[in-house]
């Protein structure tokens, strides 16, 4: 199995998640995280001083899929994530050895 | 006394009259005291504003820190106060001069609980300058706030409110001999208010500026923990400053208090209108810190004038202060003197300007006479505030150690000093 | 003043009895000043109730902007008014009319800081109208927040507080047309909160809701950021309400001071309880929300009668209010009226039952007389300001733009116009 | 009432003097019902005390739903206590008694507005003492937080304010046996702040501790959410206190009134001083919430006898009452007593020991007759309300259930009771 | 050596903490996360409007585990974790090629 | 290409992100954790009770770059991250089979 890992926009968690649940991936666990990259982060002007921390709030949603699947999600992802300015954010792909419900004890594909 | 007019009236006119007269008089006095009663319960009201503004300037990691000091300064200073501190800054002797001890504690007479003492009685007067007096240490709690050792400061806060200030507001108030010159400052723009800000300078010079605020690269702005917080310290502190300025009206005088508070609210006004154009001029921003700091600024300024000059007076000494205020920051910031919550701009530059303004707005004849006696009356009261405050803090610095090492600064003083966090 | 009472006492019976009766009098003069000036500050301490609230609905986005707007509305307000807005409100002429204008800033003579003037100086009389001057648009800024530009909305302000408001004032409080026709609103439930209420109406349907408040899958709630803050903005506003109805006696009439006091808090007791009954029965929940604007509710509907209606019709006008708020504002989101904080269903709705309830409880014997004079009060004051601000809003839509872009919405108004957040 | 003065003077001077007297009278009778009014806003604004401090004090899951309760309980108070309580409290019969009923609602006489009643106004004697009585079931609201069903609490604050509080307030301040027997307790350390405490102390053993509190590793600190929201109580808490002791004067009275204010504020000094070092030496650390107690345990402290000590006397009690704080503190949790926020130590403890301070402090001669009178009364009203409150506890939770399921308790009662958030 | 990436109840915390400290694992990283899956979220009502986040507070637990003793670990988070009803969580393992201890730079099984 | 995970003190932060961007790399995501490990936590004292939660609060930086440049990182966190005191964190490598830019869809080396 795989685990995808999107690193995404705030403002397009929304989005993604709907397409997502259209596909019928309605699991996945997300949190929030800042981003550092080629897009800038807004200017605080505070007390006369300004300031750029160049960190972006975004979130982060982590998938666990089947491999046949893989393709799928991802490009749902990439098309619903896409605002096509920089800092649309990025996916990243991992292999997992091993995934398992808690509540059952069932691993793999019949965790999902 | 309500036993008066619940006995039968005597019969004749004369015995009537007199009965009236006195009925009278003791109402009066009873209104002129409640007003001084209700404005120190206002002047109270402030150290909340204060206790509120400088916790939401501090970082998150510092807020439980500006709230203790808060909460012991108004304590330690209503009762050294007691102790010493008004029988220091009142002490009934030494007229026109520098210095003078009524002796410790508080031993009235029963004639103080009357109209023989004054529009109020002596231990309103007591309660009324006791919040007064706290007032200057929690300007200081805000500048040096973020890195001062919590233990320091407070012994700072204790010497700085049983001594000094009260030393200082003899002179004028106590009829010294700043006042015997002809000194004007209605309600302390130089004696609570600049007293506050010269301590705050030294403090600030001796701690040095908080780790990582001036970097290589320039000013790094250092955001304050609750935007809400400093909003509610500001309301308050407008709020109580009716009592504080209304108040030193000392009685309940219709048409006094009533411009007092015409004055004051306008100038509040109209420092933060000013401070707004300034700062947005300045750096194109709408900045909330910067407007709340002019509409103390426009307070502090018109504090010592409030019941002397007109309305448009008071507007106009309320838009230059509310002016001052980001010119004051940027250039204490240039000047790499760090203060997290502006009280030098606000206390001790405004404070300075409200004290002049006297002279150039207040209906006062002399003129450039009244000015020169203001100038005096700021730097004598400035030197002595300032080499006491930083006398003091140095002492403390060499012997019980003043600043918080660089491990405590990182994690904050709440969890260092305190084993708390503000918010969970 | 108080020479009166030190200097020895005339001989004569007469004089004695003369001087008496000018201390007397002098006396009572300076009590009910007094309670004026304390109601001044008690209305003032509402603008930072008002700020509370607004902050502790709105997202942790919008924070900075909304404590921005409260701070400066405060501000113009009551410099406005000085320049123009109460001789728009007190022209002292055209008795019985529409309009009357008593000439720029403020200019007493001598005798109006006499009981010549009213139970109160000129200064008290300008302040406490003051206050109230810019609640009005308080309350607008709730209605509009999470959406309209800063300087808009700041526009929008001061035109409302120096023209609109004053105007319709006038027609009542100014001794206008409504006033000689027998309209009666004792503290202000339409002159003042409906007034705010019809405005907000107007920049609502102008602006449109919040992005994402209705979707088709219906209703989605935008919480609040801060629950804490939304309560302590309301207890604030119940505690300032003492003086906004308890000063509007004009006097410190032990009486009517009193009673001002009982029904007001108990309408504002009884629409807590309304909106708690009522909103479990429609919700099944119990939403802090709504028990807030419910006390709210309660406050502004007992406002237009708190003089003169019997404590049972004063819980009666409040619980009723109470149950209007939950209706009310599911109604105003049927209808797509985006308002987060409620000002609509609390100022504008809760304002009209008020009025109308003065010829329902109030101790006229017009009766059904009464009934149409409030409801003429209501439309005309209704219609005059819905269209002044429509008008005006309409006016900056076309020309500076009223709303901010949508990237501006979704990062919040704190970072996009004020570059600063709430918390750090 | 104004028209006395504006029409001509009477021509002969006993005409005038008696005119004078009776202005002179009346504006007497003005101030000092102006005072109870003020005083009655600002027993108020300490229910936004306790509200803040008990919402910074519970988790941030819990804030909704103590925010909500104290909200309904200062509505519920003062209409059932419009309804019954007042009647009950001061049934103007049974003198010496221990019940007696007024009657239902309040039906003044037209001479119950004027001096005649006393020296306030009828309305202003209800509206004062009715903000009294909310206070009791604020109390206990923090104590049971966290783990009390909401309208389980809401049933038993209403019976305990209708009808507990009043019972045991009748005993003294309504005339009844205890006030015959000799029994002194100024403005409620017991009558309202035991009281308080005593029914918290119920519901805490009913209820049993907070899940987590007390594990086998020892006692694990449940930190509240927001020291500042704790901080702005407690100031607030000590401004409300000024009207608390200051209007259980009942009168304006220049010399008693100005010492309660300067009694009151030197104990509360005093309690901070005290609690600061009671905990360091206890516990090495600078404890915020214990400075904050300690300030509240001064002011309880010294609520018994504000008007009958010296400032040393107050300063000894505050000290005491502080010290106090976190040894009782401790002991609760010893024993494990779950109290969030401390008010049994506040107001239960300190209440007794204020209660007794008067026989210690108090210029009363009877000196160890005084002792034992206070003794009895605190037993007495002690044993009445634990009984009273526990039978409640007892019978609700039998019936509706007092605690919610330990899920609720997990996600918190925002959530599980309300569907909020208090912070998004 | 493998990376364990527990999601689990936020009530659930503290005894999987304490159990995992029984069998000698007291080093990990933790944080919170939201969860999206069968489990529904606990409604929100606010101002009259009903709305389902759907989103779960949860705490995700990563641990570094040498080979041998991943099977232990992951029973331990099984057991303790486990309230057998729906929404009880995850564990998915994965792959580590390289770990570190900044401290002293030591790699791998050193590094634990 | 690799992941690079680096649990590091939240005072290190700043020096880390500066010395990255030292060798070119501005670019990585990062979020607040809490560590739990030999390192003890800040004792908490509250009303009485002390408690030690041991939870440090830490930053977790995860940075996506090309094998070739996979030491050359690692050294530059290893330098400065460290205080040689006990505490100063982990960082880990795994594999990313895929690593996709949202904007363009570009993969791998191309998205980096
Ligand atoms: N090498 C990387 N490793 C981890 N996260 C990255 C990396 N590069 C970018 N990101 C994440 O992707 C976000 C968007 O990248 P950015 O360069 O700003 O825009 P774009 O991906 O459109 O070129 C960054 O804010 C960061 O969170
Ligand atoms: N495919 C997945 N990828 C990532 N996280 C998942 C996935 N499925 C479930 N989760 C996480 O596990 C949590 C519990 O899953 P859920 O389906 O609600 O209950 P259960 O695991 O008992 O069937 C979810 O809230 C989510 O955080
Ligand atoms: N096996 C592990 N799995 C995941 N994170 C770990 C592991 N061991 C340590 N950590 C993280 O590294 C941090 C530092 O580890 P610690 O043992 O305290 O100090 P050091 O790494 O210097 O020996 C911990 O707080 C935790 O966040």
């Amino acid at each position: 199995m795989k685990k995808i890992e999107a690193i995404i926009r705030e403002s397009k968690f929304e989005d993604v998640k709907e397409s997502l649940e259209g596909i019928g991936v309605n699991f996945f666990t997300f949190v929030e995280v800042y981003g550092h990259g080629r897009q800038k982060g807004d200017a605080v002007t505070y007390r006369g001083a300004v300031y750029d921390s160049g960190d972006i709030p975004r979130i982060l949603i982590e998938i666990i899929v089947r491999d046949e699947r893989l393709d799928e999600v991802v490009d749902t992802i990439l098309e619903t994530g896409r605002t096509n300015t920089i800092g649309d954010g990025k996916i990243i792909v991992t292999n997992v050895e091993k995934f398992i419900r808690i509540r059952t004890g069932e691993s793999d594909e019949d965790a999902l | 006394m309500n036993l008066l007019y619940i006995q039968d009236m005597p019969a004749d006119a004369m015995a009537i009259a007199q009965a009236a007269k006195e009925s009278a008089d003791l109402a009066q006095f009873t209104v002129n005291n409640l007003w001084i009663l209700i404005a120190a319960a206002l002047v109270f009201i402030m150290h909340l504003g204060f206790s509120a503004l400088e916790a939401g300037f501090v970082r998150r990691k510092n807020v439980v820190n500006i709230l203790f000091k808060n909460a012991m300064i108004i304590s330690i200073g209503l009762l050294t106060y007691a102790l010493i501190g008004f029988n220091l800054m009142y002490p009934g002797i030494n007229e026109g001069g520098f210095f003078g001890f009524g002796g410790f504690g508080l031993n009235p007479s029963p004639e103080d609980m009357t109209a023989a003492y004054a529009d109020y009685t002596y231990w309103s007067d007591f309660i009324f300058q006791a919040m007064f007096a706290a007032t200057g240490a929690t300007i200081v709690s805000g500048a040096v706030a973020e890195r001062i050792k919590l233990n320091s400061f407070l012994v700072f806060a204790t010497l700085f409110v049983a001594i000094s200030y009260p030393i200082t507001g003899m002179w004028k108030w106590g009829a010294g001999w700043l006042d015997a010159m002809g000194f004007y400052d209605f309600a302390g723009s130089t004696i609570v208010h600049s007293v506050g800000g010269w301590a705050a300078l030294a403090g600030i010079i001796l701690l040095g500026p908080r780790k990582g605020k001036y970097t290589e690269k320039g000013i790094r702005p250092i955001t304050g923990s609750s935007m809400p917080l400093a909003a509610i310290g500001v309301f308050l502190l407008w709020f109580g400053w009716f009592g504080f300025n209304g108040g030193s009206v000392l009685n309940a005088d219709p048409e006094l208090v009533s411009l007092v508070f015409t004055t004051t609210s306008l100038a509040a006004a109209a420092g933060a209108v000013g401070a707004f154009f300034c700062n947005y001029f300045m750096t194109k921003t709408h900045d909330l810190s910067m407007v709340l700091n002019g509409i103390l600024g426009g307070l502090v300024g018109i504090t010592a004038s409030a019941d002397s000059v007109s309305i448009t007076s008071a507007i106009i000494i309320g838009v230059i202060a509310g002016i001052i205020i980001p010119i004051s920051v940027t250039a204490f910031d240039k000047a790499k003197l760090d203060d997290p919550v502006g009280a030098t701009s606000v206390h001790l530059v405004c404070g300075i300007w409200g004290t002049l303004a006297v002279a150039i707005f207040g209906n006062f004849d002399e003129g450039i006479g009244q000015f020169s006696d203001q100038l005096i009356g700021i730097l004598s009261i400035g030197a002595f505030t300032f080499a006491f405050s930083f006398l003091v803090f140095w002492v403390i610095k060499v012997t019980m150690g003043l600043r918080v090492n660089s491990e405590e600064e990182e994690k904050g003083l709440d969890i260092m000093e305190h084993q708390m966090r503000a918010y969970s």
